[in-house]
C-alpha cells in the first residue's frame, strides 16, 4: 500500500525466510567471514572467465538458500536479481541455470534492496508465495570492465573503492502474525536519482552520500517514524567518505542520529590493512552484509529494526569518458523482528 | 660510469615525479598522463634538448615514456634528411620499433603463458 | 564450456625462447681481465700504433696531448692503425650535455691539427672498451697485424653505426 | 570543451554540494607519492642502465644503440612481473614511479592481452591489446610527425 509519496507499506509483514551468501578470497580475509556460507580460494573458482565466476557465485548462494529453506527451483515462483556486469548477463545465465521466472534488475549497487522492496510488494498482494531476490558482483569482472585489467599498474586514489566479490540472496515468503524466528519487511522507499555533480569514478561514496540521505529523508517523512525508531540504519556501500558526508548532511538537517546508530555495509566487511581503501562497494556489498552478517544478529536479538538503505551509483565507463556526472540512487527497506 | 648511475636515477626518477604531479595535482588518468610525456618528448626532441640529455643521463633518459616521443621525431628526422618530406612519414618508426615490438611480442606471450591473477 | 589450458611444458618452451631473443646477438668472444675496469676506472692508457714506428707514435703521442688539452676530457685512448687513427676519450660528466658539440670541435681541431691524417673519434664508452682491449692485444704482440687492422676498421664501423 | 561546458552548467546546489564534499575527501598523499614515484622510477632507470651497460660490454652495442635491446629486456621483464600478478601491486605502491617508465608501457599493453585472452585470440587479445597504450602511440606518432615536419620545412626553407 502507498503510503506518503513514494514509499510502501507491507501490511502482511513478508518474512525472510532464508538466505544464501557466496564470496570470494578477500572477503575470507576480512572481518565476517562467518557471514558468508560459502568462500572460494581463487577468484576464477575453476571457471574460464571471471564472469563466469560471477554466475557461479549467484547460483551457489541461490541454492545455500533454496536448500536451507527447505525448497526445490519448482516452489519459487520468481526471481528478482541483478548485477553490475554489462546487460547483466551473469544474473541472467544464472536465472537460465536456476530454470526460476525471473526479473532481471538493475540498479547499481542498490540492486539488493531495490529487489527486496519488489519481492515483498508482489508477495504482500499475494502476486507470489515465494521469491528469490539479491545481488551480486565479482571484483575482477567489475575491475576490468568499469576500470583496467586488472593485472594493470595503476594507483587508485584513497578514495576509492573495492567491489566485493560475492553474492547474497534471500527468499521472500508469506509470514503469519505470530510468527518470531523470521526477520520480516514491514515498508519500504524507492529513491529517486540524485545528482550533485561529482564527476571523479573514485570517489563513488561522496558521489552517492546525498541519495542516501535524500532517501532516508523522504522514509521518515511518508512513514511518519523518528530516526529513533531504529536500532540502525545501514547504508550500502558509502565507504569512508560517503558515510562521513551522509551523517554530516544528516546532522545538518537536524537528524542528530547516533554514529553507533548509523553504520555501513562498505566498512563492516573488510579489515582496516586490506588494500581496500575507502571500503567496500559493489551490489555484493550490501547484499553479503545484509543477508549474511545483519540478519543473523537480528536474529541473535542485537537489533529489532533496522533500515537498509543500498545505494547505486548509475554510471558506465563510457559516460565517465563523455565527462558526465554520476547519478546516484538509494532505496530503503525497513526489516523487523516481532517480538 | 657510477656518476651515469647517479644521474639516471636522479633524471629519471625526476620524470617520474612529474608524472606523479600529473596524477594527482592536475588530476588526470594515467592514459591522459602518458600522452602529455610523450608529447613533451617529442617537442623536447624538435628543440635539441632530449639527445644531450639522454648522453647526461643514459637510461635516466631512454627509459622513461618520454623518450618514445623522442625516438620517434628522431627516426623521422633521419629519413626526412635522406628522402626529403616523405620521410618524415616512413622513418617515424625507424627508431621506435623496439619498443613497440617488443610490447606485442611479449604481449602475445604474456597472453599464451598467463592468465590474470585478479 | 571446455577449459582451455596451455601444455607446462608449451609454457616453458615459450618461456625459454623468450630468453633466448633476449640474449641472443652477436656477443664478442673475448674478455680480457684487463679490460675489465676500463669503464670505472681511468686507465690513461698510453696511446698505440699497430706497425709499431717510431714516427707513427710520436704523432699518435701528439694527437693523444692535443685531446687531453681539453678540460672537459679525462681518459682518452689513441690506436692508430694503416690509415685511420682511433681516438676514444671519456667526457667529464657534468659536460656530457654537450658531449656532441665537444666531438664535432675535437673532430675539426684535429683535422686542421694534423691534415694528413684521417681521424675516427668517439666519446662513447663502448668503443672506448673496445679500443682498450684492442690495446692489450697489441701490447700482446702475439696476434698478426691483419687482425689487429681488421678488429680496428671493425671497431671504427660500430662507432659509425646510429641508432 | 565538453568539461569546461559542463563546469558552468553546475547548478548553485551542485557547486555547494562539490564544496562541502571537499572537506570530506581523504587527499592524495601527493608529497608521499612523489618520494616513492622518485625513489622506484629512478630504480627502474637505474636497472636500465645496468641492463644497457650488460649489452655494451658483453655485445655488441654502443652506448647510442643499447638503448634498443634494453628497452626489449624490461619490457620482457615487465612480462614476467605483470604474468606473476606483481606489476599491479608495485603499481598502487609507486603510482607514476612504475607507470612512467616503459615497464609501465609494457605493462599497459601485457595486462590488456592478458586479461581478453577469454575473448580468444584474435577478437579479445588483438583487438584489446592497445586499448591503453593505443592513446601513447597515437600521440606519440602525431606528435612527432608534427615536430618532425615543422623542423624539416624550418630546416629546408631558413637552411639552419
Amino acid at each position: 500500500m502507498l503510503i506518503g509519496k513514494q514509499s510502501w507499506i507491507f501490511q502482511s509483514k513478508p518474512a525472510i525466510i532464508a538466505t544464501g551468501v557466496s564470496g570470494g578470497p578477500f572477503e575470507r580475509e576480512g572481518l565476517l567471514p562467518e557471514a558468508f556460507d560459502i568462500l572460494h580460494d581463487d577468484l576464477w573458482m575453476e571457471e574460464p572467465s571471471y564472469e563466469q565466476a560471477h554466475r557461479l557465485l549467484i547460483e551457489e548462494a541461490v541454492e545455500v538458500a533454496l536448500k536451507k529453506a527447505n525448497l526445490t527451483n519448482d516452489d519459487i515462483q520468481f526471481i528478482i536479481a541483478g548485477d553490475l556486469i554489462n546487460q547483466i548477463t551473469p544474473t541472467s545465465f544464472a536465472a537460465r541455470t536456476l530454470g526460476i521466472p525471473y526479473f532481471g534488475i538493475f540498479g547499481a549497487c542498490s540492486t539488493s534492496m531495490e529487489g527486496l522492496a519488489l519481492s515483498a510488494f508482489i508477495v504482500n498482494n499475494k502476486g507470489a508465495n515465494y521469491i528469490v531476490t539479491g545481488a551480486a558482483s565479482h571484483n575482477a569482472a567489475a575491475e576490468r570492465q568499469f576500470r583496467y585489467p586488472t593485472e594493470y599498474g595503476g594507483q587508485k586514489p584513497p578514495t576509492a573503492q573495492w567491489t566485493v566479490t560475492g553474492a547474497g540472496f534471500a527468499i521472500v515468503s508469506h509470514s503469519t502474525p505470530n510468527q518470531t524466528e523470521f526477520p520480516k519487511i514491514t515498508c519500504a522507499t524507492i529513491g529517486k536519482v540524485v545528482d550533485l555533480g561529482i564527476s571523479d569514478p573514485f570517489n563513488m561514496g561522496g558521489a552517492m552520500a546525498p541519495a542516501a540521505v535524500d532517501t532516508i529523508k523522504t522514509h521518515l517523512k511518508d512513514t511518519g517514524r523518528k530516526i529513533t525508531d531504529y536500532d540502525l540504519i545501514v547504508t550500502g556501500d558509502l565507504g569512508k567518505i560517503g558515510y562521513s558526508v551522509a551523517l554530516d548532511l544528516l546532522h545538518g538537517d537536524g537528524l542528530n542520529i547516533p554514529e553507533e546508530k548509523f553504520k555501513d555495509c562498505g566498512l563492516l566487511l573488510y579489515r582496516d590493512d586490506q588494500p581496500v581503501q575507502a571500503g567496500a562497494s559493489g551490489a555484493a556489498s550490501s547484499a553479503t552484509v545484509i543477508y549474511g552478517h545483519l540478519l543473523k544478529q537480528m536474529k541473535a536479538g542485537v537489533y529489532k529494526k533496522i533500515l537498509c538503505v543500498a545505494t547505486g551509483a548509475l554510471l558506465s565507463p563510457l559516460t565517465v569518458q563523455q565527462k558526465e556526472t554520476i547519478p546516484c540512487i538509494a532505496h530503503a527497506v525497513s526489516i523487523e523482528m516481532d517480538s | 660510469m657510477l656518476a651515469m648511475f647517479f644521474w639516471a636515477f636522479v633524471v629519471g626518477g625526476a620524470i617520474c615525479v612529474i608524472g606523479q604531479l600529473l596524477f594527482d595535482v592536475a588530476k588526470l588518468s594515467p592514459g591522459h598522463t602518458l600522452s602529455a610525456l610523450v608529447v613533451t618528448g617529442a617537442i623536447l626532441d624538435g628543440l635539441g634538448l632530449y639527445e644531450p640529455l639522454m648522453d647526461f643521463a643514459g637510461a635516466g633518459a631512454t627509459v622513461p615514456i618520454t623518450s618514445f616521443g623522442n625516438s620517434l621525431v628522431h627516426g623521422a628526422l633521419q629519413e626526412a634528411e635522406r628522402h626529403g618530406i616523405i620521410g618524415v612519414i616512413t622513418g617515424m618508426f625507424e627508431v621506435t620499433s623496439s619498443g613497440i615490438s617488443a610490447a606485442i611480442i611479449f604481449g602475445f606471450i604474456g597472453a599464451l603463458l598467463f592468465k590474470p591473477k585478479g | 564450456m571446455v577449459k582451455k589450458q596451455i601444455h607446462p611444458i608449451i609454457r616453458l618452451f615459450l618461456l625459454l625462447i623468450s630468453i633466448f631473443v633476449i640474449f641472443s646477438g652477436c656477443s664478442t668472444d673475448d674478455n680480457n681481465a684487463n679490460s675489465t675496469k676500463a669503464l670505472i676506472q681511468t686507465n690513461n692508457p698510453p696511446p698505440s700504433t699497430i706497425n709499431g714506428n717510431e714516427k707513427d707514435q710520436k704523432l699518435v703521442m701528439d694527437v693523444k696531448k692535443k685531446v687531453m688539452s681539453k678540460k672537459e676530457v679525462y681518459d682518452v685512448s689513441v690506436i692508430k692503425g694503416e690509415q685511420d687513427i682511433l681516438v676514444a676519450y671519456k667526457v667529464r660528466h657534468l659536460k656530457r650535455f654537450r658531449m656532441k658539440k665537444i666531438e664535432a670541435d675535437l673532430q675539426k681541431e684535429l683535422e686542421k691539427e694534423f691534415p694528413d691524417e684521417k681521424f675516427t673519434i668517439s666519446s662513447d664508452y663502448k668503443i672506448f672498451l673496445e679500443s682498450i682491449r684492442l690495446q692489450d692485444k697489441i701490447n700482446n704482440k702475439q696476434i698478426p697485424k691483419e687482425d689487429l687492422e681488421k678488429r680496428l676498421s671493425e671497431i671504427i664501423k660500430l662507432s659509425n653505426e646510429k641508432t | 570543451m565538453g568539461k569546461s561546458k559542463k563546469k558552468k552548467s553546475k547548478t548553485p546546489e551542485q557547486q555547494q554540494y562539490a564544496q562541502f564534499e571537499q572537506k570530506h575527501e581523504i587527499k592524495r598523499p601527493v608529497v608521499r607519492n612523489c618520494v616513492v614515484a622518485f625513489l622506484v622510477g629512478g630504480t627502474i632507470c637505474v636497472i636500465g642502465q645496468a641492463i644497457s651497460y650488460f649489452y655494451i660490454y658483453f655485445f655488441n652495442f654502443t652506448e647510442q644503440t643499447a638503448g634498443n635491446p634494453t628497452v626489449a629486456t624490461l619490457i620482457f621483464l615487465s612480462m614476467l612481473l605483470t604474468g606473476f600478478g606483481v606489476y599491479d601491486r608495485i603499481g598502487q605502491f609507486a603510482g607514476a614511479g612504475s607507470a612512467v617508465p616503459v615497464t609501465g608501457f609494457g605493462n599497459a599493453v601485457i595486462s590488456a592481452s592478458i586479461e581478453h585472452r577469454t575473448e580468444g585470440f584474435v577478437l579479445g587479445v588483438g583487438g584489446n591489446m592497445f586499448k591503453l597504450a593505443g592513446s601513447v602511440i597515437l600521440f606519440g606518432v602525431f606528435s612527432a610527425f608534427v615536430v618532425a615536419l615543422i623542423k624539416t620545412l624550418i630546416m629546408k626553407w631558413v637552411g639552419v
